[in-house]
């Protein structure tokens, strides 16, 4: 396999892309406004998928391109909407931990995921080395993401976007076997969350204030 | 042999399943009780003989590795001379005490199902020749004998009592295994062979010592680690109690024996005898002190079995010494002195458990201020009591007399290990012994003249019957052990010869050398200077008595004549007093007295209440003695609270939202990944 | 292997897998109540039969699957286990009062989950692996969320998203495993394939094969339930069905420690990488400690014993931890023993749960005297459970101090008040439950369906015949384990290094 | 071993200490009664009066069991075997080899158990103090003792009286400062054991005194004679036993002639007389202490004895 340099480029410009949404996710304030950066950020994925799949000249891969653009860049979104309309969310974020602190975690994150790639240099190949990176700063953030928001919509969110920082890797390793069906398992598996907040209408259960509302729930006093 | 003793251990698994299997049948528990009994009792007799074959001809030790065990390899099952040595005492004393269950009125499934069990985990224990074989037995012990402590659990107390047992037998486990797993060192082998060929050097030496000790310690009842002792044996009955006093706790200290005098190997330094020396002389003076403060009689008794382990425990810290000084005979001696004593301890102990079980059957209380006078009603059970009273205050001719006599000979000739250090600790810890046995005579005076002696304190005790048959011969049994073993000690360490050989080193002379002639009747010791004939002693003292009772009765032949109590000129109680004045009579507490006094107050934190009303007023005045074990208080107490508050800190991290959860993964993970960031930029 | 398989060719892993999915198929038309628990029992029972047969199993890679010494155990064992708890909920399916659609997710998602199970054994793919026991995951949320009340559904949405953001980790672990495979296998199957990662690891980058295990550990720790990672387990275990509870911490836990043993299996081939054993010693004291010390403050038994499994994952992690034969063969033998009695432990508990309609311990006192025949056997599977002898948990407690107390004596100190604290307080929570005067039986309504007292006792060998079978077998482990067992368990204990 | 001359020197012994024990406590009674300013009755009273009680009927309390008929008896026994064995005017008496001071502090604690379960059996109130006390003292008074012998054992290397004895003459060891520790601490064991004042008083049967008296009120008759006469068997022990020890001169070696043994008899009843007169010195002029002062006593002579080893450790280099 031989990559020029364009193709390298443009690889690495859909995981940086990915990563400015993950720290925009991070920043925003909206309900609204962080599931459209999701489905922007579901929209790369689904680039970066489709050009990986040119040029590893891997047809599957346009497979999970195709879900990818589908589900996390139309359906799942278009869900979330749905439901913050019917559960009347509080459209403002309320986070457990100030946009300013998140956004210098998320930096010492980024930092980390490049410390720990960095000694990867023997061996590896420069692409999946700077694609790990990349996607392993993805997942840290969207973890990050979970951890300082309070609202189970935008948890919903955050474990999405970790998903996507997961498939940004999978499609950058060349010749990864069963991309499309580990893909689309995670898939799954967010969709299943996404329904159980539907079907169990959770609205808060992450963090209520409510405490006379959640002790009983937790089977076991003090 | 091995088979047959394997076979016997089966078949008293099977005994339980017998038991348990009665459980579901209403109405067979009579027939199950004496199956179980009765084949306990043949069991017991059988392991005595086949021990007894062993030591009294020397059968060849063939270790036998058995056809299962654990994943990892083969039980492995031996008998040498030590073993068989405490397979003797399991042997008598379970036999004793089954012939007396077999008197009592039948026990419950409860009491059936553990009983052949901890009898086998025992003997199991006892021929284990691998480590995790003697632990699985070791443990099977405990947890069989947790079960007869809890037999009777309508009462809290007695819950309490169970667990806090148990917690010590598992702590006892957790020290024993890792003791293992030291000796083993990284080759593995858990076999006795191979441990004895690689003994432990260095730190690796004193962490065997230190977890040994406290792991046997803490099952033998060690000070500090007894505080389980004197309740666990409120709730047992009598034979129960019996076996677990006369043998478990020789079994605990088997395998304190065989851990740190055998499997140690032979070259471990002498100061490794100065922590059993020290624990052993603290444990009999405190076992024996608080043994003169119980109000009931078998912890009372309990506390004197604390005093004589401490003496056993003495002597195996003895025995390495001298044998870490190169003074083989001696090491000879006070192994000797420890095994017979193990032996003595077991069946008298036994007896008189039995005899507190009878008591208990007759007068339904063993509240020593409940009884009295039974010595009227019961005078066999009395007899039996007092051979075993004799025996346990050590008084010459008995059994445990001559024990003792080698004990304090072999501490008298602690001067002989040239460290002033140790010579100073001998010298505390002979005038330690002495104190004990002084008081183990106190509390055995107390034990028979409140209980036997006097007038009865209740009606209930007053209307005591004798024990029934059976009772009275499993009484006999152990008494007449008892005399026996009190004029034969000699030939009883020829017979132990082979177990002393194993913990004092192969080519030592065992103390019953027969240097002047008649073979066995002599104890030596010192070089052969100092001499003990019991038989000799023993004739004498009949001999005189025979002539003194002969004169006196020819000179006075007058008939004792009986009358009213003359009591220092007291006048007599009013009639509705059937069993006269009571305040009269001394008590549990009072005779107490002068020991709690002197002793008690700095020892054990006795202190007395005595609340005097003004004069006028017509209310009794009220006296109260309480005397409490201090090792809880330091020990335990802070323990649990410490516990607590660890666990409360913990709670914190339970309490968490979903959030909080998902903030301790991901830490975990950030934490992790830095790790490995710096671990890969070294 | 006495004899060789008739059919070599035949997927046997696989029918292991499909025949619980088919019968999960079968089971969602039957509506009945006892028609569906009976069907739930046979087709538990032919997939018991099934994994026997895995014994018999000349081993290696067929495809997707591999059998070998490591996981034929711990599915035989799964199966076993999974039989005994539908024999369990046939005599305890009706106090949980389930509607028929309820009945029908019950028994869907315990069949799937068995499957799933299987497959997180079986599989030689770790991607495969990830997916089966993502479906396992996502069954046991189901099986957990059943009933619909509020707490279950708090339990389930905690296990779902821990579980869930566990998983994910996972995957990209795996991701990780291939990329550090890529470059000496080239595209294809083989690179997720477990038995060639173990052989190539030695020549892979140091780096990645780190990541890799970091995530993997703290991806498939998550479902093992290692401290810190171990806050959904307790609630999960405690509520839902208390057939559940048994198949949870009998089985999912085992599959997902096994996941973990297999990615340390592979780093740890390489001897340029973090030495593996390490982490999972670090998180094993971790989970030993916790737990031992929150045991102290449970006041449900249910949630007692849950912690307890914690506790025992983290001796099992650092048996696995320590290495060595020795150290594999006490963790292995550890994961069996602890699956066969806690279960025998959950299937007590629940029976008394079911009497005094209640799980607080302080409602279910004094069994044995109320009920002897429950009470004796839950003392001594509770016994068994704190790993008093003679059964299994006490020979791999064993094995593990031993081993401990050689090769890192410093370790013992920890370990030692971990495992005694612990154990004190299941002596305590036995004390508790089955000594003592007993508390009153909760009343019984006829409506509700639940056992009368002479109806539960014609079906209480539904439960105690499970306990006294798993007693039995744990007995047989520890201390007379057939000679061809032991011999593929010592095997086993050379697999994972 | 077995020689004639043992078994002369033995049916000598015996008849000796037979005849000494009501004399001994007579002796004393009247150098007592001398140095207070009283006439005092005769030496030989003692001997009359248990004569006297010998002849009397004896009475039992109505719920007094075996124990108060068998316990003077056993007592007695225990008490006259022990005394036996202490070499007196010459050593290597046919009981020599049985002569061991670990088996005289057993056979001493015999007697002692049977006095207390004697005075245990009625159940009265004075009984059971005694006992308790009795017992309660030797709790201190048997370590003082061992430590003792630990002394005389680690100089002479055994435990046997005769070979202590024999040691102590011909070795040559002269004054050690351990010797005398361990003459002071044993003097006040003796002292304790025979219940002489300070610890108790003998000659009173007052309440505030009880501890030996206290165990005998209910006996009576030959009963009586036999607990007189075991004090006074005990009392001559103690005596033949610290000038065994510590006075061993002029003692009759073993297998010497019947002048040899003319020596010693002279000799031992000189040191014995000595004794007495000490002892009667020592309770004229002082007074009777508390009974709880008593462990502080025994205390004080435990102490002693231990320092007596410990200083035989550091003087002679045994460490």
């Amino acid at each position: 396999m031989t990559f020029g340099q364009l193709p390298y480029d443009v690889a690495h410009l859909f995981g940086g892309g990915m990563l400015l949404l993950s720290f925009m996710l991070l920043y925003q304030r909206r309900v609204t406004a962080v599931i459209n950066g999701l489905a922007i950020q579901g929209a790369i994925l689904a680039c970066a998928a489709a050009w990986q799949g040119g040029m590893q000249s891997a047809p599957q891969l346009y497979l999970t391109a195709l879900i990818a653009f589908a589900a996390k860049a139309v359906l799942i979104p278009l869900a979330l909407r749905v439901l913050i309309r019917r559960l009347d969310m509080d459209r403002t974020v309320d986070t457990a931990m100030g946009v300013g602190p998140s956004l210098i975690a998320g930096v010492a994150l980024v930092a980390l995921a490049i410390l720990v790639v960095l000694p990867i240099t023997t061996g590896a190949r420069a692409i999946a080395r700077e694609d790990l990176a990349l996607a392993l700063s993805v997942v840290l953030l969207g973890m990050l993401m979970m951890i300082t928001r309070r609202n189970a919509i935008l948890q919903v969110a955050g474990l999405m976007s970790m998903e996507n920082g997961l498939i940004l890797a999978a499609v950058g390793v060349a010749g990864m076997p069963l991309v499309v069906e580990l893909s689309t398992a995670a898939l799954v598996m967010v969709v299943l969350v996404v329904a159980g907040v539907f079907v169990f209408q959770i609205r808060e259960r992450f963090d209520s204030v409510d405490v006379s509302l959640l002790d009983p729930h937790r089977g076991e006093g003090r | 042999m091995l088979t047959g003793l394997l076979l016997g251990i089966g078949l008293l698994a099977l005994l339980a399943l017998v038991a348990a299997g009665s459980g579901w049948v209403p109405g067979q528990e009579r027939r199950a009780a004496r199956a179980v009994h009765g084949g306990c009792l043949v069991i017991g007799l059988g392991f005595a003989g086949v021990a007894a074959a062993k030591l009294g001809m020397g059968l060849p030790e063939v270790p036998m590795a058995l056809p299962f065990g654990p994943p990892w390899g083969a039980a492995v099952v031996a008998l040498d001379g030590l073993s068989a040595w405490f397979l003797l005492l399991l042997g008598l004393s379970g036999a004793s005490a089954s012939l007396f269950a077999l008197g009592m009125p039948p026990e419950t499934g409860r009491v059936l199902v553990p009983f052949p069990l901890m009898l086998a985990g025992m003997a199991l224990t006892l021929i284990a020749a691998d480590g995790f074989t003697l632990l699985l037995g070791f443990e099977v012990m405990s947890f069989a004998s947790w079960a007869l402590i809890a037999a009777d659990h309508a009462e809290a107390e007695n819950r309490a009592a169970a667990r806090r047992y148990l917690m010590f037998a598992v702590l006892a486990g957790a020290c024993l295994v890792p003791a293992f797993g030291l000796l083993a060192g990284p080759a593995g082998s858990l076999e006795f062979s191979a441990l004895r060929a690689s003994p432990p050097e260095g730190w690796r030496a004193g962490a065997v010592l230190a977890l040994g000790l406290a792991g046997a310690g803490a099952k033998a009842g060690l000070v500090p680690l007894h505080a389980w002792l004197p309740p666990a044996y409120r709730a047992a009955s009598g034979p129960v109690s019996a076996l677990m006093s006369g043998v478990m706790y020789k079994v605990a200290l088997y395998v304190l024996a065989r851990l740190l005098l055998d499997l140690c190997g032979p070259v471990q330094p002498a100061w490794w005898g100065v922590p059993l020396v020290v624990a052993g002389a603290v444990s009999a003076l405190f076992g024996a002190l608080r043994a003169n403060m119980e109000a009931e009689i078998q912890p009372l008794l309990a506390c004197s079995t604390i005093e004589n382990i401490g003496f056993i425990t003495l002597g195996f810290g003895l025995t390495l010494a001298f044998r870490g000084a190169d003074l083989g005979p001696l090491a000879a001696l006070a192994a000797g002195a420890s095994l017979l004593h193990a032996l003595n301890h077991g069946i008298f102990k036994t007896l008189l458990f039995l005899v507190a079980g009878a008591v208990r059957n007759a007068a339904g209380s063993q509240r020593i201020d409940r009884l009295g006078g039974l010595i009227h009603a019961m005078p066999v059970t009395a007899l039996a009591a007092l051979v075993g009273i004799g025996a346990a205050a050590s008084l010459p001719p008995l059994a445990g007399f001559a024990s003792e006599w080698l004990l304090l000979e072999a501490l008298l000739a602690g001067w002989r290990v040239s460290d002033i250090v140790f010579q100073v600790v001998v010298a505390a810890a002979t005038a330690l012994v002495a104190m004990a046995a002084a008081l183990a005579a106190a509390a055995m005076v107390r034990f028979f003249g409140l209980v036997f002696l006097g007038r009865p304190r209740s009606p209930r005790g007053a209307g005591a019957r004798e024990a029934p048959l059976k009772e009275r011969w499993a009484l006999l049994l152990p008494a007449g052990l008892v005399v026996l073993l009190g004029l034969f000690p000699g030939l009883l360490l020829a017979l132990a010869a082979p177990a002393i050989r194993v913990l004092a080193g192969p080519a030592t002379p065992t103390p019953a050398t027969p240097t002047p002639a008649p073979a066995g009747l002599v104890l030596v010791a010192g070089e052969g200077a100092s001499t003990y004939l019991p038989l000799a002693v023993a004739l004498l003292l009949a001999l005189v008595l025979v002539t003194l009772w002969f004169l006196v009765r020819r000179r006075s032949t007058g008939a004792t004549q009986r009358g009213p109590v003359w009591n220092g000129g007291f006048s007599d109680p009013p009639p509705f007093l059937h069993f006269g004045d009571p305040l009269t009579q001394p008590g549990a507490a009072g005779f107490a007295q002068p020991l709690r006094q002197m002793l008690g107050s700095a020892l054990l934190g006795a202190r007395e209440v005595v609340m005097m009303r003004p004069p006028g007023d017509p209310r009794p005045g009220h006296f109260a003695a309480h005397a409490a074990d201090p090792t809880p208080g330091w020990l335990l107490m802070p323990l649990a609270r410490l516990r607590d508050g660890i666990a409360a800190r913990a709670e914190r991290l339970r309490d968490l939202t979903i959030r909080g959860c998902l903030s301790l993964s991901f830490g975990t993970l950030v934490v992790l990944l830095a790790l490995l960031a710096w671990l890969e930029a070294r | 292997m006495p004899f060789d398989f008739p059919l070599p060719s035949f997927p046997l892993p696989w029918a292991v897998v499909f025949l619980p999915w088919a019968g999960a198929l079968l089971l969602a038309f039957l509506p009945r109540e006892r028609q569906a628990t009976l069907a739930n029992i046979g087709v538990s029972a032919a997939g018991f039969l099934l994994a026997l047969a895995l014994l018999a199993h000349p081993g290696g890679i067929q495809g997707w699957t591999h059998v070998d010494a490591l996981n034929t155990p711990l599915v035989v064992l799964s199966f076993l286990i999974g039989l005994t708890t539908a024999v369990f909920s046939h005599g305890a399916v009706g106090a949980e009062r389930f509607d028929a659609l309820r009945l029908r997710a019950y028994h869907v998602a315990f069949q799937v989950f068995m499957g799933a199970q299987a497959l997180a054994l079986l599989a030689d793919n770790m991607g495969v692996m990830w997916v089966a026991i993502e479906i396992a995951t996502m069954a046991s949320v189901l099986m957990v969320a059943v009933h619909g009340t509020p707490p279950a559904i708090e339990a389930a949405w905690k296990l779902f998203i821990l579980c869930g953001v566990g998983i994910t980790l996972a995957l990209f672990g795996t991701i990780i495993l291939y990329l550090a495979a890529q470059p000496l296998v080239g595209h294809g199957d083989s690179g997720l394939s477990w038995t060639v990662l173990r052989g190539l690891a030695e020549q892979a980058d140091p780096g990645v094969l780190n990541l890799a295990f970091v995530f993997l550990l703290v991806g498939y720790g998550t479902k093992a339930g290692l401290v810190p990672l171990h806050s959904w387990l307790p609630d999960a275990e405690a509520e839902g069905p208390i057939a559940i509870s048994a198949v949870l911490s009998g089985l999912l836990l085992n599959a997902a420690l096994h996941a973990v043993l297999r990615a340390k299996a592979i780093v740890g081939a390489h001897d340029g990488a973090v030495a593996p054993g390490r982490f999972l010693l670090a998180f094993g004291l971790a989970s030993l400690l916790l737990a031992a010390f929150a045991l102290w403050r449970r006041r449900d038994a249910r949630r007692f014993f849950a912690w307890s499994s914690i506790e025992h994952m983290g001796l099992a992690a650092i048996a696995f931890g320590l290495g060595g034969v020795a150290g594999n063969l006490a963790g292995l033998l550890h994961m069996l023993g602890h699956s066969l009695c806690k279960s025998a432990v959950f299937f007590g508990l629940g029976a008394a749960v079911r009497l005094r309609g209640s799980q607080k311990t302080a409602d279910i006192a004094g069994l044995c005297a109320s009920h002897p025949g429950l009470g004796w056997a839950l003392a001594i599977a509770i016994a068994a459970v704190a790993g008093l002898p003679p059964f299994s948990l006490f020979a791999s407690e064993f094995l593990l101090l031993t081993e401990v107390a050689a090769r890192h004596a410093w370790l013992i100190l920890p370990l030692g008040i971990g495992l005694l604290t612990a154990t004190v307080a299941k002596l305590h929570i036995l004390q508790a439950l089955c000594l003592g005067d007993p508390t009153p039986d909760a009343p019984r309504d006829a409506a509700s369906g639940g056992a009368t007292g002479a109806d539960w006792f014609t079906r209480d060998w539904f439960t105690l015949g499970p306990v006294w079978l798993h007693l039995a077998l744990a007995l047989l482990l520890g201390a007379a384990l057939p000679g061809p067992l032991a011999m593929l368990l010592g095997q086993a204990a050379r697999i994972p290094g | 071993m077995l020689t004639f001359g043992s078994i002369i020197v033995q049916a000598l012994h015996l008849a000796l200490v037979l005849a000494a024990a009501p004399l001994v406590v007579g002796l004393i009674r009247w150098l007592k009664a001398r140095m207070q300013g009283r006439r005092g009755a005769s030496p030989l009273q003692p001997l009359r009066d248990m004569l006297k009680l010998l002849r009397k009927r004896p009475v039992l309390a109505e719920n007094a069991s075996m124990v108060s008929e068998v316990a003077p008896y056993v007592a007695c026994t225990a008490s006259l075997v022990a005394l036996a064995c202490i070499p007196s005017f010459s050593r290597g008496m046919l009981l020599a080899p049985v002569g061991d001071l670990i088996l005289l502090v057993g056979l001493l604690a015999l007697a002692r158990m049977a006095l207390a379960l004697a005075g245990l059996d009625v159940g009265t109130g004075f009984g059971g103090l005694g006992a308790a006390r009795e017992m309660s003292f030797a709790v201190f008074a048997e370590p003082a003792l061992l430590l003792c012998v630990l002394t005389f054992a680690i100089l002479a290397g055994t435990t046997n009286l005769d070979l202590i004895a024999a040691t102590f003459r011909d070795g040559g060891l002269g004054l050690r400062v351990s010797l005398a520790l361990a003459a002071v601490a044993m003097l006040a064991v003796a002292v304790a054991e025979n219940a002489r004042i300070p610890v108790d008083n003998p000659g009173t049967h007052l309440e505030v005194t009880m501890v030996h008296e206290a165990m005998l009120l209910e006996s009576s008759g030959r009963h009586l004679a036999l607990w007189e006469f075991q004090a006074a068997l005990k009392l001559t022990l103690w005596l033949a036993l610290l000038s065994a020890i510590f006075v061993p001169f002029g003692t009759a070696p073993t297998g010497a002639g019947p002048l040899a043994w003319v020596l010693g008899l002279a000799a031992w009843l000189l040191k014995l007389g000595a004794l007495c007169f000490a002892l009667a010195v020592f309770e004229s002029a002082i007074a009777k202490m508390r009974v709880f002062r008593v462990p502080e006593f025994l205390g004080a002579a435990l102490l002693l004895a231990l320092l007596a080893a410990a200083l035989l450790f550091v003087s002679t280099g045994l460490a």
